[in-house]
């Protein structure tokens, strides 16, 4: 099934058009790659996903239903979450705070204490950390605690925008294997990421976005092959 | 000629300003009493502009309309339970207790309710127009003005009739000081609002999306807060506070209610929510106290005509030392 | 040709205010000045377009009406630099103009224990001289706080200048002090140039300093200075990273602000020949800084129209005197809803000579307008 | 336009022959111009990058010294008796985990934050209670880990405002339109743009700081770093949003820096880029300095594979 | 005689003097309905009008409106016109005020300035314009002094006022200690200044409040720790009714004396029970006696006539009475206006060169069941 469909979307910054005319769709359980240099638009495609942004044409529908013009906060209740580009946590709430606000929404106790343990496990520093005030962790600490709270929402849709931006190497990794365990336990997700031999190989389908345009679709596989590809985005060897 | 100024100055030395310690430990105890009771009216009206200014960066410069309209209310309240202008009542203490509490009411709804209109008329639609911060500032004086001009033409520019409900009276002696049977009533209920208010936005989740939209209020939508909503509730909070602080105002200076009598009110509720640390509820209500305190005790130590001066000059003094107040969180933000 | 794939948007209008200055921008330095000289001769015609719709009369007298505007733009201009290039926000930038009055009060009323027959000149140097001092007194403590912390400390001090005048026996409080002497100079007829009655010359002279600060105050701000205010104003950490000595740039804007705030109260106080305390109050202060947003803050040609606007407002209105205020405060949130950017929106291009360099560099014009780098350059030529 | 759809071809010139592809834009300009002019353009913005170009390039004696920093926040200790020194003229990086302090260092040198005990020294003499706008002058540059730009203000006044910090013009000097300023102002101008193309953003020039992408905005502060005309450019993560294809240019824009005559300080993640263009590498982990050598060594040192690296994986290094 | 007026408005007690009666050779606006002027004439009044205190100001205002109105219905051949400026009673708005008046050629004179404060700030300017100015009530003592040729003031000033009151309160009420407060205008000061020099030792504490001050515990503080006989409170009733409010509701034992700035009925309003029993000085005649003029001032303004209403009406007269000879400079009006004499309904006037008048009643009145009623006359 369909989980998201975007629609021949066009978005603006005041007069500036960043996306124009895109369309792409995430099948429920996929994991589908954003990829393109940097400026082609992949933030402005997520944040309009979110509903951050308005679109100024075209529609977005989410499980088959219009949510173009659906405020921000009711697509969260729907079950779209996103991990911003630059973290963007609350930097005068606690790590603590910050984790509860992953669930705002949500009302299943039992289950929001299980994913406290899983948040925990995976980024033991967040629990070390618990009752530092987010703004003063380091900038990885502080991308580790977005993610674990993006993971504490317990989204249909996962949106990470850029997820392993600033985390070391070992925490790189780590961030993959997560993507594809939430994945399989059925998370669809929709990511950017500028480490796109990683997430080619994690992806089952990519799109590479250029100027504000798909330019190129197909699986994760195909697009790890294609030397224009290769060339551009993966760098040389 | 120039030559005058060490005179002139001279002569200000000697003449206009003496510090009078002795009265000041005299009046000590007389002093603390008096601007607690002062100081918790501050501290409610300062949760207003801290709660706004936490959400929305904004000073909102009507709140001290939003306190006017309040004690306009309380007092028809009282003319229409039928309280003569003038006389001190002599109701049974039930029916004082229960007209009390009425009064509260209208006062919270009436301050409330123009906390809420402010909101939608004069802040939303520049919200949704993404104006820049300080555009807000000017549409908060300009409904100042309005609010307050409305009120003078259907009253009139000079204050209402007195009505006291209650005759202060003393109640028991603290360091060989009374406290009135008012003091005590209005330190206490504002306390009691205070922690509600506390523990709402500590403790709650609502409260919790509001901090988070203080913060950042694009994140905090996308972790499911209704940002509207939230701000909406702010400035429903800090309204019923500011209509509580009216009727405590009331009982405690039956003169005043007049159209501009938020204003200086407001200034000074403003500077105790700085001094608390502008956006921590909190550090309103400890910087309400402070000033409350302090402004008798500069009055006391320099005369009734430094109070004002006093009270700025203790902000400034403190800031220095504490550049975002006593409770304000320091540097958490600024990481680079 | 560029590697940009924008393209402007169709639907998205543009702003007025950038139109006025895409336009204005896209004159040759020639036309430019061709309009700038018959405005400025215009203005100083004003004083004879005394008719309706312009008049305030018979509410106002309309060449006192045109001098107390004058007065306010001097102000908004001198506040703008404070609040809109390095963007402290200064609520007490009354006791300034308070100072400066007070301080020609003190030199030229016979009321005062200082009076001499000082020539007047000295006593607007004098005026600023004191004021930039108080400026740098009450800057250097304030200086270091951030954001609102600063602007309740400066409406603060604002209030303790104005209760000081209230409580210091010397400066006379709500009794004031009584002609103060004006500028010299006579008509051919011997009667005296500069009266309380004749708003004309006052105006005149008002104008002339709104034209010298202006110069002044560009000068600034195309330079160094104005951009350290600036960058304090963006983000005044990284701004001190940079190299930006920011606090020194803070007490400078305070400084300046502050002579222009002493020297529009030097005019005020000899126009109206008496000072006392009561005009310095907050209210007063918040009305010049709504003069300054209202226009647009960091805008110079805004902030002038926020100040007619907030000064001309009043008096054109006094004939309906007892709704005045609520008609003004009404005004000011329908115009601030409508025109949330301010009257004009902030300046923003790039340098005189960055648009040399651009253009040499880049090998063709600097885009006008700001938010879209390739202005209507077609349709874009994106892969 | 013809190029590679994706990458950023205004970098490219600085790397390699510009023959070789055709690119638009500002590259297409200089690749329309003569060989001459080329050549001439490129020494001219070249010059006006590195004017100082008597500046030591070889290897050579201490710039900064990092003496016993210690260095805590309440409780945590964020950099613990921390010791290592920066030569003249050389790339250093600065590797660890997350949260050990490398940031942390960089607070330390630049006067965000004072050393509880211990010392920086820049060319032998300590900053002591320098004001952060001091230092900078002192010769230290860095940029930001969460880009700290000024978002209203156009990218080219942003890095002329890094050129200010070498002005002298005073107040006055401005007031009155001095020579001297006018000299000073123009030079700023054209060493800013220069220093724009340097870094591949030229023709973004006009726009908002705050309007550009990511990996835009962090370009414009190097560039703007740069144009304090530091004697050590810090630089915190700055391929942080990059793609590799980005990286690689970025690798090539570093060295050409350290070319110019500049001493270089970076901080990433990305092993690749480090172990690319580094000539020694130190390791922190939880504030303490566990390695320091050359890039080949520490790769190979088991304590840093342990702390960081972790178990050797070829997609991520 | 000593009958009440018919309406009875003011209840009399027993002790009260009786109220004057009108003069019978009191020249009064209509005059003999010969009046000849040019057209377009006018005469001003510039005052407080919805500003400060401005009870006070209507109460004269409504004087000079009746005068006005009287002359214009009596002399078809000249008709005055009066035009009204709002000076919101205070100094700083009255200059601007004021020039405004002075640029309207069309005025020749001048009623006003009511306060002594707006008169000393905007005095200079009508003695460079040469537009006479009768003040019906500015009681500073020094605003004769400056040597402005074109004030003339209608009434006494507080010199007599001041050792007038200090003279009730020392004698009559018996108080040997007394606190004088007052606030920061020039009328306030000046007249606590008087009235401490006659009282001399009785002064046993002195305290200034501020304009628009509402809230006076420290003020009330202090008096309380001296407990006077009597305070004096030198200042307007916009001040003066919260501070009765304040002194009383701490229990004190003291009589508050104050002066013709506080003998307002908002005074009595404002203060509620407080201002009961409170002793108002003033140079003011009482009006009750003035049997027509009450009528028709009571007719036009739909309250009785109040401070200073019967000596806006007189100052107006002197000013009609100068347009109906046919002036029409304001150098002519200000040589009438020195040069005259005449009786009014409240007093003979005639200036001297200072602009005083001679011969000037001072008398008190009384706060008893929310009236203010004459009490006796003191000077
Ligand atoms: N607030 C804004 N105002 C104007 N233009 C903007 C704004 N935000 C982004 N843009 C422009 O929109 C385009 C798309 O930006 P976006 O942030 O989506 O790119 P991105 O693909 O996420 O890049 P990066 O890899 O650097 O994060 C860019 O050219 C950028 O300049
Ligand atoms: N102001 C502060 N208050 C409290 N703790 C702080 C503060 N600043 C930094 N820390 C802590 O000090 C440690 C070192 O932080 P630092 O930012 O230097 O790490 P880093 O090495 O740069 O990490 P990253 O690679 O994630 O950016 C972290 O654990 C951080 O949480
Ligand atoms: C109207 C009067 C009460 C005015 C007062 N006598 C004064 O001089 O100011
Ligand atoms: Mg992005
Ligand atoms: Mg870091």
């Amino acid at each position: 099934m369909t989980l998201l469909e975007i629609s021949d979307v066009s978005v603006h910054y005041g007069r500036i058009r960043a996306l124009s005319g895109l369309s792409l769709t995430v099948e429920e359980g996929e994991v589908v790659t954003l990829i393109g240099a940097n400026g082609a638009g992949k933030t402005t495609t997520m944040r309009t996903v979110s509903g951050l942004l308005p679109v100024t044409s075209g529609s977005i529908t989410f499980e088959g239903d219009d949510i173009t013009r659906l405020r921000a906060d009711l697509r969260v209740v729907r079950g779209i979450c996103q991990s911003p580009e630059g973290r963007a946590i609350f930097p005068g709430m606690t790590v603590q705070e910050n984790l509860d606000m992953g669930c705002y929404t949500r009302k299943d106790r039992a289950a929001i204490a299980e994913d406290y343990e899983r948040v925990f496990s995976l980024f033991p520093r967040l629990e070390e950390r618990r009752t530092q005030v987010g703004g003063t962790m380091s900038g990885g600490e502080q991308q580790m605690l977005a993610l674990g709270r993006a993971l504490m929402a317990r989204p249909r849709l996962l949106l990470l925008d850029e997820p392993s931006m600033g985390l070391a190497p070992q925490f790189i990794q780590q961030i993959f294997r997560i993507i594809t365990e939430i994945n399989e336990q059925g998370t669809t997700v929709l990511l950017v990421e500028q480490n796109a031999q990683q997430a080619l190989s994690r992806a089952h389908r990519a799109y590479i976005l250029d100027a504000g345009e798909i330019t190129r679709t197909g699986t994760g596989a195909e697009l790890l092959a294609d030397p224009s590809i290769k060339d551009a985005y993966l760098g040389v060897g | 000629m120039i030559g005058n100024l060490p005179t002139v100055l001279a002569q200000g030395g000697v003449d206009w300003i003496s510090f009078d310690i002795g009265r000041l430990v005299d009046q000590f105890w007389y002093n603390t009493v008096n601007g607690l009771a002062y100081g918790s009216i501050y501290s409610l009206v300062a949760v207003g502009y801290t709660l706004v200014y936490g959400v929305l960066k904004l000073i909102n410069f009507a709140h001290s309309e939003v306190f006017i309209v309040g004690a306009f209310g309380a007092y028809f309240t009282f003319q229409f339970l039928g309280y003569e202008s003038g006389g001190i009542a002599q109701a049974p203490l039930v029916e004082t207790i229960v007209n009390l509490i009425l009064a509260l009411a209208v006062a919270m709804i009436c301050s409330g309710l123009v906390a809420l209109t402010l909101e939608r008329v004069a802040y939303r639609p520049l919200r949704r127009k993404k104006a820049p911060r300080l555009v807000f500032l000017i549409t908060a004086v300009g409904a100042s003005f309005a609010i307050q001009q409305a009120i003078m033409l259907w009253r009139n520019p000079n204050p209402e009739l007195a009505i006291q409900l209650i005759a202060p009276r003393p109640l028991f002696e603290v360091f060989g000081v009374s406290v009135t049977n008012i003091q005590l009533t209005v330190f206490l209920a504002a306390l009691v609002l205070l922690l509600i208010a506390d523990s709402f936005i500590n403790r709650t989740r609502l409260g919790r999306g509001i901090r988070a939209v203080a913060q950042d209020p694009d994140t905090a939508t996308l972790m499911g807060v209704n940002k509207e909503r939230v701000i909406m509730l702010t400035f429903i909070i800090g309204g019923l506070l500011a209509g509580a602080a009216a009727l405590f105002y009331i009982m405690q200076i039956p003169q005043g209610v007049v159209y501009n009598g938020g204003f200086l009110l407001g200034i000074k509720a403003f500077t105790a929510a700085v001094l608390g640390g502008i956006g921590n509820l909190r550090g309103a209500l400890l910087g309400g106290f402070l000033l409350g305190v302090f402004e008798n005790y500069g009055q006391s130590l320099l005369g009734g005509q430094w109070r004002d001066v006093v009270a700025f000059v203790v902000l400034i003094v403190i800031l220095m030392f504490r550049p975002t107040g006593i409770l304000g969180e320091s540097l958490g933000k600024a990481r680079v | 040709m560029s590697a940009h794939h924008f393209r402007s948007g169709t639907a998205t209008k543009v702003p007025f205010g950038q139109r006025i200055r895409d336009w204005w921008n896209g004159l040759s330095r020639f036309h430019q000045w061709a309009i700038i000289i018959p405005v400025v001769v215009l203005v100083y015609l004003m004083p004879f377009l005394n008719f309706f719709p312009i008049t305030t009369e018979p509410g106002t007298d309309f060449e006192l009406a045109l001098f107390n505007t004058a007065r306010i733009v001097l102000i908004a201009i001198g506040l703008n630099v404070v609040v809109g290039q390095a963007g402290l926000l200064d609520l007490g930038y009354v006791g300034f103009f308070a100072i400066g009055a007070y301080v020609a009060a003190l030199m030229t009323s016979r009321d005062s224990a200082l009076y001499a027959e000082y020539p007047w000149l000295l006593v607007v140097v004098v005026g600023i001289a004191v004021t930039m001092v108080s400026g740098v007194i009450i800057g250097t403590p304030t200086l270091r706080l951030r954001g609102d912390y600063l602007a309740i400390v400066t409406l603060g001090f604002g209030e303790i200048v104005r209760l000081l005048a209230d409580n210091i026996p010397a400066l006379r409080g709500n009794v004031g002090f009584r002609n103060l002497e004006r500028p010299p100079g006579e008509w051919s007829d011997g009667t005296r140039i500069f009266t309380q009655g004749d708003g004309i010359p006052w105006y005149w002279l008002t104008v002339t300093a709104i034209i010298a600060v202006l110069i002044l105050v560009g000068n600034l701000e195309r330079s160094r200075v104005g951009r350290a205010w600036v960058a304090i104003r963006e983000d005044e950490d990284a701004a001190e990273i940079m190299g930006v000595p920011t606090f020194r740039f803070k007490v400078w804007a305070f400084v300046i602000g502050a002579a222009i705030g002493g020297l529009s109260g030097v005019l005020y106080a000899g126009q109206l020949g008496f000072v006392n305390n009561a005009r310095f109050d907050v209210v007063t202060s918040v009305l010049f800084l709504a003069a300054v947003i209202l226009g647009g803050s960091g805008n110079k040609v805004g902030v002038i129209l926020g100040a007619i606007v907030i000064a001309y407002t009043p008096e054109r209105f006094q004939v309906v005197s007892e709704y005045r205020y609520l008609i003004f405060g009404l005004a000011l949130i329908v115009l601030m809803i409508f025109r949330p950017q301010g009257l004009l929106g902030a300046r923003q291009r790039l340098l005189a000579r960055g648009r040399q360099a651009y253009k040499r560099l880049v090998g063709k014009p600097e885009p006008v307008s700001t938010e879209s780098p390739m202005k209507d350059s077609g349709k874009g030529t994106g892969a | 336009m013809t190029t590679t759809s994706g990458s950023t071809p205004e970098m490219r010139h600085h790397l390699d022959d510009p023959g070789t592809d055709q690119p638009g834009g500002l590259v297409g300009e200089v690749a329309r111009m003569s060989a001459e002019e080329r050549a001439e353009h490129e020494a001219e913005v070249a010059d006006v990058v590195a004017p100082d170009r008597d500046i030591e390039v070889e290897v050579g004696e201490t710039l900064l010294e990092m003496r016993d920093v210690t260095l805590s926040f309440g409780g945590l200790v964020a950099l613990d008796s921390v010791s290592f020194s920066i030569r003249r003229g050389e790339i250093l990086g600065l590797i660890g985990p997350n949260g050990a302090g490398k940031t942390t260092c960089f607070n330390a040198m630049t006067g965000v934050y004072r050393p509880s005990s211990g010392d920086v020294l820049l060319e032998g003499r300590p900053l002591g209670r320098l004001k952060k706008s001091q230092i900078t002058r002192r010769g230290i540059a860095r940029t930001f880990q969460n880009i700290r730009l000024f978002g209203e203000m156009t990218a080219l006044e942003n890095v002329v405002v890094g050129t200010d910090a070498r002005h002298r013009t005073g107040v006055l000097g401005a007031l009155l339109r001095l020579p001297r300023h006018h000299r000073e102002e123009r030079e700023g101008v054209e060493r800013a743009m220069a220093l724009l193309e340097f870094v591949g953003i030229a023709d973004r020039a006009a726009d908002k700081a705050k309007n550009l992408p990511y990996g835009y905005q962090r370009r414009l502060e190097i560039a703007r770093a740069l144009a304090t005309e530091p004697k050590l450019l810090c630089l915190d993560e700055p391929a942080a949003g990059f793609n590799p294809a980005e990286k690689e240019e970025l690798m090539g824009l570093i060295r050409e820096i350290r070319d110019d005559g500049y001493t270089v300080l970076l901080i990433d993640h990305d092993m690749k880029l480090v172990m690319g263009v580094t000539d020694r590498l130190v390791v922190l982990e939880f504030g303490k300095k566990i390695a320091d050598g050359r890039p080949a060594e520490v790769r190979e040192d088991p304590s840093v594979i342990a702390a960081y690296l972790g178990v050797p994986d070829d997609d991520v290094a | 005689g000593n009958e009440e007026p018919a309406e009875g408005g003011a209840a009399t007690n027993d002790s009260a003097a009786a109220a004057p009666d009108a003069p019978t050779d009191a020249v009064l606006p209509a005059g003999d309905g010969t009046g000849e002027c040019e057209d377009g004439v006018s005469i001003a009044y510039i005052g407080t009008i919805a500003g400060q205190n401005a009870a006070l100001g209507v109460a004269i205002l409504n004087g000079v409106r009746l005068a006005v109105e009287e002359h214009n219905e009596a002399n078809a051949g000249c008709q005055v016109t009066l035009k009204e400026f709002d000076t919101e009673g205070s100094p700083d708005r009255a200059s601007g005020v004021v020039t405004q008046a002075i640029n309207d050629d069309s005025i020749l004179g001048v009623v006003g300035l009511p306060f002594s404060g707006e008169s000393d700030a905007a005095g200079q300017s009508f003695h460079e314009a040469g537009l006479v100015t009768i003040s019906p009530s500015a009681t500073d003592p020094a605003l004769s002094q400056n040597g402005w040729d074109t004030f003339f003031r209608g009434l006494g000033n507080d010199a007599q006022q001041g050792p007038a009151a200090a003279t009730f309160i020392g004698e009559d009420l018996g108080a040997e200690s007394v606190c004088v407060v007052n606030d920061d205008s020039s009328y306030g000061i000046g007249l606590a200044r008087e009235v401490r020099e006659a009282l001399g030792d009785a002064v046993v504490c002195t305290e200034e409040v501020k304009t628009n001050q509402r809230e006076f515990s420290a003020v009330v503080g202090t008096i309380e720790a001296s407990g006077p006989d009597a305070v004096f409170y030198a200042g307007y009733y916009t001040e003066a009714a919260p501070f009765a409010q304040q002194l009383f509701a701490r229990g004190l034992q003291t009589t508050l004396v104050a002066p013709d700035g506080v003998r307002d009925d908002q005074f009595v309003q404002n203060a509620v029970g407080a201002a009961e029993g409170v002793y108002l000085t003033c140079p003011c005649v009482p009006a009750d006696g003035f049997g027509d003029f009450f009528d028709a001032f009571t007719e036009l303004a739909g309250t009785e006539p109040s401070t200073y209403s019967a000596e806006g009406y007189d100052a107006t007269t002197v000013l009609l009475r100068a347009l109906d000879e046919g002036l029409s400079t304001r150098e002519e009006v200000l040589e009438y206006v020195r040069d005259y004499d005449a009786p009014g309904l409240t007093k003979h006037f005639k200036w001297d060169e200072d602009g005083e008048l001679t011969d000037t009643p001072v008398w008190v009145y009384q706060v008893e069941d929310g009236e203010i009623v004459r009490d006796r006359e003191i000077g």
